[in-house]
């Protein structure tokens, strides 16, 4: 049997400068941090971040400059940030390349992918902007090749089937490296998810690698006497790494809550590239992952801790 | 709905209360529900815990008839599993809403125009924004799939325009791509038109479109503010001739529910008049 | 709360004459026969049958003669009987209409279905002459409407965004009303399907009207307890059956194995019309769920019963 | 591979095990297998228990990288999930065969044609059928989708072909429809071209198809047949060009493994020479 078990140093050297990255989790939850975190250590550059939804994790590779093209739909710290400081600072200054689509759309680009077939079918978002020729950004900058980059960012076709009217055919999202983070793996691959799997599974199956960062590896065996309730198969998940806390400071189901306070100061730090490279120092550089767990306190784990029966924490508050 | 009931008087609630209130009123009981992170969800649960016991809540992350037992930060929580049907993931919620069975979206913006458009996208030139907000999110899905959308949103003069700086979410006159060209929402999407934007609630008042046209016009103004004051706070000349009096306040058990059951945290909704 | 609780029969009376119908489950698993065998009692007429994958159902509903037009891609009995004699002898005698497709090419027709898209696209048997212009059985009888049977029965496609070659587009499978056979349904409708799903969750959604028979209706409070594991949402099922061995003959994982015998002794005798019309005089006419049971006999059940621990009975042979 | 092991002699087994056997050495370890009802499945189990411990098994019906205990009698049996990794649905299935996961597929098949495309649809004229079968299946897609893919066939003349009743499954040269002109497969999947058909285990010989032409050539015949006998039942005209020999007996450990272990009941494989 392969052995499928890496380090998250390890993990972060599978992208490569140029990679086309995607992470699963959604928003601040589920969002594997420690893989991000060793991407800005080891400096990675000209990403091409695409994903079903942004998030925390997203602005803080991108106020980090490891991405030159993001492409997805959202990138904000839901109630700890009201937008993305860095993207938005990074696109106002023309320092990265921001391809616009709806979140609808992105997911079922991802699900085409996944399924193996060059584009989903949608009525979403007609009539908006997301579909004004003018703002085909990878198009404007002469990237859409037609291998990763479609030759056009949609099409639009009658229904020929049923007389339904005007729909839009949006393109395979395509990504070399997908990055999961989930509460179990076995030491095969398989993936068992609790609570919202979001992107998750068709993300796994989209990438052509796919990583699973795991708060624990369990027994295969384990996993294998329920199959029903397990969430990605072995073979779709070519490497796996164990590292409790990756999400850190995003949640997960079961396990541990948004760290709330961390979030709020990084919008408020982060929404000047000085503040993004004070955060950066304070809370990546000269770290490791243990490192960080060790600065962040057993206090402030503690409190973010679920409950295990609820699956959340009850110390939550609006942090301070 | 309980709206003759005992209704607090304008210092026993604040405006976040009064919006809260009013768009818990959008929905009717056993209806399909598609609700952002926010005071949507504060909305929605005050719903569900009053008039519509068996409205079907469904997050964009992936929860499918949903009755969390306390107020999740974000549709991504795990707060939001909490007695539900299924927790799954966006594949299913986008899918659940394209097929057809949401019957009401809760939504946000930045800005609207007088025919529902709205952005969450960037203020100013899409290619020179003077600030890039989210972006789309599943904002404008939602608002395509669902029966009908309501929008929450702060009333600013900058925020109500002629003309929105990228139409983030479809209203009821759209731009055919790749000409570019308006037409009406019917248009647009054929025969798979299933309604569009029914209400804006804002800080100032609660907006409805009409059947055929798709203008917006003002049905109720907030308790406190004047039809004069809401004209000047609107770019674009708004419908005032079809205005039916005050917007409703919170009954008492209504800010009961809100403070002391579902957000006493103040997570959404700060206490008394501080909102 | 909507009471969704009906009973065989009138789960059987939602299928009207003229219905467009579809059963979940596979080949010989979790096949709701116990609606089948009402829709014949009651007589049932000009069916348009329309399913992922057929099986013994199809083959026994069209024995019936309940059935006009046949739309899928396989019939048999597995192990126990190589094709679908009913089905066979009515295409001979031109008595039904059969359109076929493929099996993965009918998934994704209900995949679009249940995603609100009027086609899905795919490679599979291209070249084949399941893509015969001439083998287009519902377009050579005129019953291409436009409204549930698509104006055509696919359309090729060149890949735009990704130079991929050639694909075909496959009309969305439209259902009246789809009947499944589970373990488990909460009152409100909640479904948890234990073992393999087959196509239940995909055709639940994707039919107007969605009908549930379970082993057992369970405290909608526990099946929400773990929503993860659930497989389908409350508000997808309209109506719920209580109906303990409703798949009889087919099995049910962790409840109970094929009844082998059974379906080799349905094959064999319904070969030819008189030979089913004699397997209805004694198993179907005159019945009703409880007397067919109790014709089957406890120890015939008792076999059948899966081990509770392995989800499979340990007296399975290949029948005698 | 356990070619060089401890053969059986000609009475110690049946024609069945030999296609067994002759199956099971078609997969290599670690490869994602697609395998469907039958002789394949105690095939790819045999495998999975002497060269190929970590071949990935998918059924049809939506079992991924299962390691059943006991033999199931189709793909939907509940005795599929037993050590699976994940037990789903056909679009699962299907969709990760379609990504290109898949190496292998084997199935089955009424009639072949020289260039191995198969029917198991009806025998005679589609629109006036000698006799109707059970249809397609999952066969065009395992085949349409995987790398390579086995089919295992009771060799009789009326079976191997010049043109198959109907093609239900496509082979090396295909019907480029709507006008129907031959093609090679080729060029009708293009630029997602992955493969086609690899061998044909018939009940007289393993065949292979030309990596040019695609057509069909003989490589072994079993024991106790001659090229002679197999050129007899094939109604086109065989590639013999190319024989390497007999094909290899079972081993007795591979018999004890088909026999004691796999399929004691004689669900699918009859023991010693009934077969």
């Amino acid at each position: 049997m392969k052995n499928k078990k890496i380090t998250i140093q390890e993990a972060a050297e599978l992208v490569r400068d140029g990679s086309r990255l995607t992470f699963a989790g959604f928003t601040i939850w589920r969002k594997p941090f420690a893989v991000a975190y060793e991407l800005i250590r080891q400096q990675r550059r000209n990403l091409h971040l695409i994903e079903v939804g942004g998030g925390s994790i997203s602005d803080c590779l991108i106020g980090a400059g490891c991405v030159s093209v993001y492409e997805s739909c959202w990138v904000g710290h839901e109630l700890y940030g009201k937008y993305g400081a860095n993207l938005s600072r990074k696109v106002k200054n023309r320092e990265i390349l921001m391809e616009d689509y709806s979140h609808g759309e992105m997911m079922f680009r991802f699900a085409a992918a996944a399924a193996g077939v060059p584009f989903a079918v949608s009525q979403s978002s007609l009539g908006t902007d997301i579909h004004n020729p003018e703002y085909d950004m990878l198009g404007r900058a002469g990237l859409r090749d037609g291998v990763k980059n479609p030759r056009s960012k949609y099409q639009f076709m009658d229904d020929p089937f049923y007389n339904g009217g005007k729909y839009v055919l949006l393109p395979a999202a395509k990504a070399d490296v997908a990055v999961l983070s989930v509460q179990q793996v076995g030491e095969e691959g398989t993936v068992r998810i609790e609570g919202q799997c979001y992107c998750d599974p068709t993300v796994a199956r989209a990438a052509d690698i796919t990583i699973a960062i795991a708060e624990e590896i369990v027994p295969e065996s384990y996993l294998r006497q329920d199959s029903h309730v397990n969430t990605i198969p072995s073979f779709e998940v070519d490497y796996i790494v164990e590292c409790p806390w990756n999400a850190h400071p995003s949640g997960m189901f079961g396990r541990y809550d948004v760290d709330g306070d961390f979030l709020r100061n990084f919008f408020q730090q982060t929404r000047s590239q000085e503040g993004f490279d004070a955060f950066a120092r304070e809370w990546i550089y000269g770290l490791d992952h243990d490192s960080y767990l060790d600065k962040l306190g057993v206090t402030r784990l503690q409190r973010l801790r679920a409950n295990t029966v609820l699956k959340y924490s009850t110390s939550r508050g609006k942090g301070k | 709905m309980s709206l003759n009931s005992d209704y607090a008087k304008p210092e026993e609630y604040g405006l976040a209360d009064l919006l809260c209130c009013a768009a818990a009123r959008e929905v009717q009981d056993n209806e399909v529900v598609f609700v952002g992170t926010g005071l949507p969800m504060v909305a929605i649960l005050l719903a569900q815990r009053t008039h519509a016991p068996n409205l079907k809540l469904i997050f964009e992350a992936g929860t499918l008839d949903g009755r969390p037992a306390e107020i999740p930060t974000s549709v991504g929580d795990a707060r939001c599993e909490a007695g539900s049907s299924l927790a799954s993931g966006q594949y299913d919620a986008f899918s659940v809403a394209q097929r057809g069975y949401v019957d009401l979206g809760y939504l946000g913006g930045a800005e609207v125009d007088e025919y529902g458009n709205v952005n969450t996208t960037c203020i100013g030139d899409y290619l020179n924004p003077e600030l890039r907000l989210t972006g789309s999110g599943g904002n404008p899905d939602i608002n395509s799939f669902a029966q009908r959308t309501v929008f929450i949103m702060l009333h600013e003069k900058r925020r109500f325009v002629e003309n929105v700086s990228y139409i983030t979410s479809p209203g009821w006159r759209l731009k055919n791509w790749p000409t570019g060209e308006w037409v009406h929402r019917r248009e647009m999407y054929g025969a798979s038109f299933r309604g569009g934007p029914s209400a804006v609630i804002s800080t100032l008042g609660v907006f409805r479109f009409a059947e055929d046209t798709g203008r917006m016009y003002l049905d109720t103004y907030h308790p406190g503010t004047t039809v004069e004051q809401i004209l000047e706070q609107c770019q674009f000349k708004l419908d005032v001739s079809r205005v039916s009096g005050e917007t409703a306040p919170p009954t008492r058990e209504e800010l009961h529910l809100i403070h002391d059951v579902l957000d006493p945290e103040e997570i959404f909704i700060p206490k008394g008049k501080k909102g």
